[in-house]
């Protein structure tokens, strides 16, 4: 006879307020098998989960079902929980009231109903539930990187420091990501490359990081610890292993290229780096403005390499790496021109984002450092700064805050205020977000020594007139319309995830939010974690935030994938499949739905059965679900628990 | 009041459950009719699954997973599409109503479609009635 | 027709002769001439009772797995059996290499119990062309339209002829395409009246099992329909529906159409509109064209990134 | 006993009348099958030979409940089901009547009576028409029943032109008569019932009475049971039809706090039927189950009983995938035994 105890959590007045617990609780006794139920404000507390392993020691439990909140939220816990008292932490389940009944439910007596049926499907499926120990698994001691930016670079930084190797793959030529495109950072103003060329050349040269720019992660499989990836790089047309970084090419080089690093602002060449400090300082050719690709003889650069480093054959070439861990760090990119036809963007030349107006500041930049504006560089006496652009946004662009743009905004106009003593800066905006150490007190500043004036509102129209441009606004505090002629315009576009990321998001098998950014395991718990096992998020890839941000979470990531570098061993989830060798005929579908090629034949008795790595397997039951015979089973998700759930439910 | 109907749905964790919860979180009110079984993926619900449902007196069952190309498991709704294709149209075959059995995509982020559709297919077997097909005489 | 009868004779005699071959499946004479009975022989002396004519109803592909023990197997194999074996194949199963086919056109099996309620009498002898059947009695012979009298699997044939073969006793004959009309017609009815229909046919059903065990794709070594927390003894007529469905899905993109389960059915169940209506709807949805066929993989374990959604909708 | 006439014409009336006190079955052609199942009207359609399946139906069905409970593991409620009510049974085969009386033999013995059985076949009136004609697989005559046998009916009706010849077995075969008394002519007919005892059954497999059991007993261990067994499908098909089968499995069925104790149909074809707690299983052959088919019907039954536990219905004959025909196999036996 089973000994099952129920727990029904209040979870404060999340529960109660719909659910009339001690209904739930006077069902579940009723049910055969349950010979212990209660209900208590917070089970998740300490004195909650000691009260469950009470129970558990004195009514001999052997299957507890937790009612409270999502698995998602405390399964783990409660599972430790009852490991503590001595009970098999896998014959816990838990019986979801609040996400998905007491939160979505208002008519009390429906979702006390509905809530006694939850308790009873996973008293159901307790009861077929079986101990089980956690699989053991090696962990591979290397860290795969994705992007190359401030994140990634700090991720990569401290798994080596901390001794571990460390693949770094970025998919542009050089290291730096969005950081090496800015001129000073917020609210410090410390000049940007100042506080990262250093940090690169540390990255480049760390004896335990390897880096792998022009380069994309195109394949993963294996599993935690025992990653398998396929890396593609792009062929730079230049051997690397020759070039000395002498950069004759570029500067012979007569093919004129706008490359991204620039963001529009200036012009590189068809070979060459994207910035004079780039590491690693070696060119490629972007053979859709190469003269020689385009079919033109040319061939200078070739002519000049001092080494014969150019090599116009050069093809894709791809590597196969093992890894333990992945960090996730591909950035963001922001949003396109075309999203703002209001505001003239991409139709005037002087309305720019503030990613132009970085490239404007930078003294390594296309002016040198002095703001010019596009159209006719000349110095712009007036600049408008027009906040959430795209952003807080919901029916043309995007709800969310982007967050960063308020500080760089105001760093803006103050840098400009700088440059240009007797220009007026304007900021329309909507709500000043400046919560961060020094942020509201460097707002002010902008305000009280740069003469930036903020106009609380939103700008209706841009157009030009004599020159300049016309900026239409409402002042929302004094109610009135206002009207800016400025030189430029500068808009705050709101933050996205770098384009290609869903697909990496595939390729990972890692989820994404609705906006594409990539989902962590948990908001508030597992912020650097994904849902897949061993692979973790850094920076703007997840959510937009800045440099202080960005670079404290590469190192919570760091610290994660180091958390499994470190072990060597570590134990994974045993809910995997497992063959009932008996009853299994050998028909081996299962091996055709497997995604993870966790299934293999074994001779058993003169005869063949499948058989699970459960090292591989990651416990998706497409095999459980295809076999006929039942022999195919899934710990934790068995076809006769899940049946047993069904039953309890249409009770 | 009036009997709600019974709802059972089968739905992964990574993506619809997980969409579930999201709708909890948002406080998105939708019918008590709606049981959800946490599955890993779309792909493990055997279809037997869903006529036990029927047997046992379910009005409606859904299978929700992860939208294709979504999947966590990379594969595991396609099959899922494939399987409950059939099994959708062999049910009316036999009979039961096209409303009574779903298979939907419904993501973690999409909380506001998941309650969409509980509302809906509420609302569906509502109208419809209690099932007393693949369980009593006509 | 006896040209052939001697010609199975030969190859049987021959195969068993030889030593490799354990057994010879084919037919023998039954207690009544309408009702030959599948017959398993084991020297070459035995050879001369195997027959061949339009009464061998029973499907033979399912025995070879308990024959096989004994060693390799030969066989008399029509398309349907043939169809069955390469089933049996693709399931791990059976070994080809430890079957020798003896392949034979067939031009479709007498219904011996419609023949009997025709004739009024057992029939003693049958012919069966493309057009008629002639039902042979005594001095009486009487020819009669196909559809009177054939087994109805037989009437839905596209397969006279197995897929393989090792060797053959008369010339092929070209296979066809199956039209899937009682499935469509089933379609066309009224959902009400589908669901009475079907009611009706489940609640006769005696659980014997004769549907399963006679199954070219039912060679499970354990059948989930034995384990009573998956399947129920219970015979509720939603347990019924329960024990049908399982059924006809464990086969689904399996079955390979050869009739057998309604052949066998005691109650007349008509299974075979059952899997057929699987067959249909796997050609149209995912483009099989012979989903009866057994292919590398089965279609129900594999998909297209672009499979069609078109059941999306149907609710609304 | 006694005995009357009754006018074809008026054989509907007869039927309303058995109708007013009873739930009254009898053949009906359903799908292209006949089966006894309610009429609720319809004119049974009498065909020579059985419908498919027999009268256990109705008296040991396919599924019964024993009980149902409802409660813990400790504190339970039990509650057995309402007794049958009548019912009556037209256009029984002699032969099926005849299995009726052999299944009581084992289901009525004391001290140990069935009660469920009991109840129903207290309840039950069988109204029998003696053949004229033989199904297409009866060997009826082979084990020792008649066309026109009488036993284990309420009532035997035999057929003649234009009228039938109503016999009152038993003493609830005689009150039916005397409740329908307003359409019976008194009259005698013997020659009906003579007509029927003659109804020529074609024997197909000639099996011969003579030494049945001795004969079977002496072939027990021959290799040729395993020949048998590669043509049986391991199916319960002709069990489940057999109208002197009984046997019975018992289960539960649980809803929560809720559940009942049924039993059902159980086959000795099935692998398992046999299988012990302890593993072992007497009967782990396909071949072993099928001896024990053959060898329980005609040989330890009637070492009991007196008589087989065949009445020649010829249903597993008619429906046995692979023609299995009892008569069949007998006759094959013989061939082995010479």
């Amino acid at each position: 006879m089973p000994r099952i105890g129920a727990f029904i959590c209040h979870c404060g007045l999340n529960i109660t307020a719909t659910v009339d617990v001690e209904r739930v609780a006077a069902r579940a006794r009723a049910i055969p098998g349950v010979v212990h139920a209660e209900t208590y404000k917070y089970f998740c507390s300490q004195p909650g989960q000691e009260k469950i392993a009470e129970a558990i020691r004195s009514s001999r439990l052997d299957g507890v079902v937790v009612a409270a909140c999502s698995p998602s939220m405390h399964e783990a816990t409660f599972r430790e929980a009852a490991a503590l008292a001595g009970l098999n932490p896998y014959l816990v389940q838990i019986a979801n009231l609040r996400e998905q009944c007491s939160w979505v439910h208002s008519h009390r007596e429906t979702a006390t109903v509905k809530a006694a049926a939850l308790v009873a499907a996973m008293v159901a499926k307790v009861r077929r539930d079986q101990p089980l120990e956690p699989i053991r698994l090696s962990v591979y001691p290397r860290a795969l990187v994705i992007g190359g930016g401030v994140a990634g670079m700090q991720a990569a930084w401290d798994i080596a420091e901390a001794g571990h190797s460390v693949l770094v793959v970025e998919r542009e030529p050089n290291l730096g990501g969005r950081m090496a495109q800015l001129s000073e950072t917020f609210p410090t103003l410390d000049c940007a490359s100042c506080i990262l060329t250093p940090r690169t050349a540390e990255v480049a040269r760390h004896p335990r990081i390897e880096l792998l720019t022009w380069s994309e992660v195109r394949e993963v499989s294996g599993y935690v610890g025992n990653f398998s990836v396929k890396i593609a790089r792009r062929p730079a047309f230049v051997d690397w292993d020759r070039c000395i970084g002498c950069m004759l090419c570029q500067e012979k080089c007569p093919a004129p290229a706008p490359i991204a690093f620039e963001h529009g602002m200036g012009m590189g060449k068809a070979i060459g780096v994207s910035f004079p400090q780039a590491v690693p300082n070696r060119p490629v050719i972007r053979r859709e403005y190469c003269r020689r690709f385009q079919g033109r003889k040319c061939q200078v650069c070739a002519k000049v390499c001092p080494v014969g480093a150019v090599d116009f054959e050069q093809a894709e070439s791809f590597r196969e790496e093992k890894v333990g861990a992945i960090v996730v760090a591909t950035g963001f990119d922001v949003m396109p021109a075309a999203q703002f036809g209001e505001y003239g963007y991409g139709e005037y030349p002087d309305v720019i984002d503030s990613l132009a107006f970085e490239r404007l500041n930078s003294s390594s930049g296309p002016t040198g450092g002095v703001i010019r504006r596009p159209s006719d560089g000349k110095i712009p006496r007036e600049v408008v700064f027009i906040q959430c652009a795209g952003s807080r946004d919901p029916d043309r662009g995007k709800p969310y805050c982007s967050k960063i743009c308020c500080m760089y905004t105001a760093k803006h106009a103050f840098l400009y205020r700088q440059k240009v003593p007797d220009g007026q800066a304007y900021v329309f905006y909507m709500d000043i977000r400046a919560g961060g150490k020094g942020y509201e007190e460097f707002v002010q500043r902008t305000v009280d020594q740069a003469g930036a004036m903020y106009l609380r509102g939103r700008v209706a129209r841009v157009y030009p007139e004599d020159g300049r441009l016309l900026v239409e606004g409402v002042d929302t505090l004094s109610g009135t319309t206002v009207e800016v002629a400025a030189d430029l315009v500068v808009l705050a576009t709101a933050v996205l995830p770098r384009e290609g990321a869903r697909d990496l998001a595939r390729t990972l098998k890692i989820a994404v939010d609705e906006h594409g950014f990539y989902s962590e395991a948990h908001p508030k718990l597992r912020p650097v974690e994904t849902m897949t096992r061993g692979i973790f998020l850094a920076g703007a890839a997840q959510a937009p935030r800045d440099v202080a941000e960005t670079v404290a979470q590469a190192s919570a990531a760091a610290a994660k994938a180091l958390g499994l570098l470190t072990r060597g061993e570590l134990a994974a989830d045993p809910l995997v499949a497992q063959v009932d060798e008996a009853r299994c005929s050998g028909c081996l579908v299962c091996r055709h739905v497997c995604p993870y090629q966790a299934i293999e034949p074994r001779d058993v008795a003169a005869r063949k059965v499948a058989s699970v790595n459960p090292g591989l397997c990651q416990g998706c039951g497409a095999c459980a679900a295809i076999c006929r015979s039942g022999a195919m089973g899934l710990h934790g998700f068995s076809g006769k628990q899940v049946l047993a759930e069904v039953e309890a439910i249409c009770l | 009041m009036t009997a709600q109907p019974k709802l059972v749905g089968f739905a992964c964790r990574w993506c619809s459950y997980a969409g579930a919860d999201l709708a909890g979180t948002s406080r998105l009110e939708y019918p008590a009719s709606v049981h959800l079984i946490r599955v890993p993926c779309s792909g493990r619900v055997d279809p037997t699954f869903v006529i036990r449902a029927f047997q046992r007196g379910a009005d409606g069952v859904l299978v929700a997973g992860c939208h294709p190309g979504d999947c966590h498991y990379a594969s595991g709704n396609l099959f899922a599409r494939r399987r409950f294709a059939l099994v959708k149209r062999f049910l009316e075959y036999l009979g039961l109503e096209p409303e009574r059995f779903r298979l939907e995509w419904i993501s973690a982020a999409e909380g506001r479609r998941f309650a969409e559709v509980i509302r809906e297919m509420t609302a569906d077997l509502e109208r419809l009635g209690p099932n007393r097909k693949l369980r009593e005489d006509p | 027709m006896t040209d052939r009868q001697a010609a199975l004779r030969d190859i049987a005699a021959g195969l068993l002769g030889g030593g490799q071959f354990a057994t010879f499946i084919g037919f023998r004479a039954g207690l009544d001439p309408s009702r030959p009975v599948p017959h398993f022989v084991r020297d070459a002396s035995g050879a001369g009772a195997l027959v061949i004519n339009p009464f061998c109803g029973a499907g033979l592909a399912r025995h070879v797995l308990e024959a096989l023990e004994d060693g390799p197997v030969g066989i008399l194999t029509r398309g349907c059996d043939g169809l069955g074996l390469e089933r049996l194949i693709a399931d791990g199963r059976v070994a080809r290499e430890r079957l020798h086919i003896v392949a034979v056109a067939c031009r479709g099996a007498v219904d011996p119990a419609r023949a009997r309620a025709i004739l009024g009498r057992i029939p003693e002898r049958a012919e069966v062309d493309a057009q008629a059947v002639t039902l042979i009695a005594g001095e009486e012979r009487r020819s009669v339209p196909r559809d009177s009298c054939l087994l109805s699997r037989c009437l839905n044939c596209v397969d006279p002829s197995p897929r393989l073969a090792d060797s053959w006793l008369d010339e092929p004959l070209p296979a066809g395409v199956r039209d899937f009309k009682a499935v469509s017609h089933m379609e066309q009815q009224p959902p009400e009246a589908r669901y009475a229909f079907w009611a009706r046919q489940f609640r006769r059903c005696i659980r014997c099992y004769a549907c399963r065990n006679v199954c070219p794709a039912c060679s499970c070594r354990s059948c989930s329909l034995d384990d009573p927390e998956l399947q129920e003894r219970a015979t509720s007529l939603a347990d019924q529906f329960g024990f049908q469905f399982t059924r006809a899905y464990h086969v689904a993109g399996r079955c390979v159409a050869c009739g057998e389960c309604q052949r066998a059915c005691p109650m007349s169940i008509p299974l075979s509109l059952l899997n057929e209506k699987f067959l249909k709807d796997i050609r149209d949805s995912f483009g099989i064209a012979d989903p009866h066929r057994p292919s590398a993989v089965e279609p129900l374990a594999c998909y297209r990134p672009d499979d069609p959604e078109s059941w999306r909708g149907d609710a609304r | 006993m006694t005995m009357n006439l009754l006018p074809s014409e008026r054989l509907a009336e007869f039927r309303e009348c058995l109708a007013a006190g009873a739930r009254l079955y009898g053949p009906v052609e359903v799908d292209g099958i006949v089966l006894f199942e309610e009429l609720g009207g319809r004119p049974p359609a009498i065909r020579p030979g059985n419908p498919a399946n027999s009268l256990k139906s109705f008296l040991c069905p396919q599924t019964e409940a024993v009980f149902d409970f409802e409660g813990g593991y400790t504190d339970v409620a039990l509650r057995v089901p309402a007794a049958p009510t009548a019912q009556a049974i037209f256009g029984v085969r002699p032969c099926d009547a005849v299995a009726l009386e052999r299944v009581s033999r084992v289901l009525l013995a004391e001290p140990f009576a069935d009660e469920s059985y009991r109840q129903r076949r207290e309840m039950t009136t069988i109204l029998t028409m003696a053949c004229r004609e033989a199904g297409p697989h009866c060997f009826c005559r082979s084990v020792g029943v008649s066309p026109a046998d009488g036993r284990g009916s309420d009532v035997v009706l035999y057929p003649a032109d234009g009228h039938y010849l109503l016999e009152a077995v038993t003493a609830r075969g005689l009150s039916v008569l005397q409740s329908a008394g307003a359409f019976l002519d008194p009259a005698r007919d013997e020659a009906a019932r003579a007509t029927c005892q003659s109804t020529p059954v074609p024997l197909i497999g000639a099996v011969e009475r003579e030494d049945l059991a001795a004969r079977l007993e002496a072939v027990a261990l021959h290799p040729h049971w395993d020949e048998l067994a590669r043509r049986c499908l391991g199916c319960g098909a002709c069990t489940f039809l057999c109208p002197t089968c009984y046997c019975f499995a018992l289960f539960d069925t649980v809803r929560g706090a809720r559940g009942r104790r049924s039993r059902g149909w159980d086959s000795c074809q099935f692998k398992d039927y046999s299988l012990m707690a302890g593993g072992h299983d007497p009967l782990p052959t396909k071949a072993s189950r099928i001896r024990r088919r053959f060898l329980h019907k005609l040989s330890r039954f009637p070492a009991v009983q007196g008589e087989y536990a065949c009445v020649g219905c010829g249903r597993c004959g008619g429906t046995c995938p692979v023609g299995l025909h009892l008569a069949g196999v007998l006759s094959e036996l013989e061939e082995v035994l010479r």
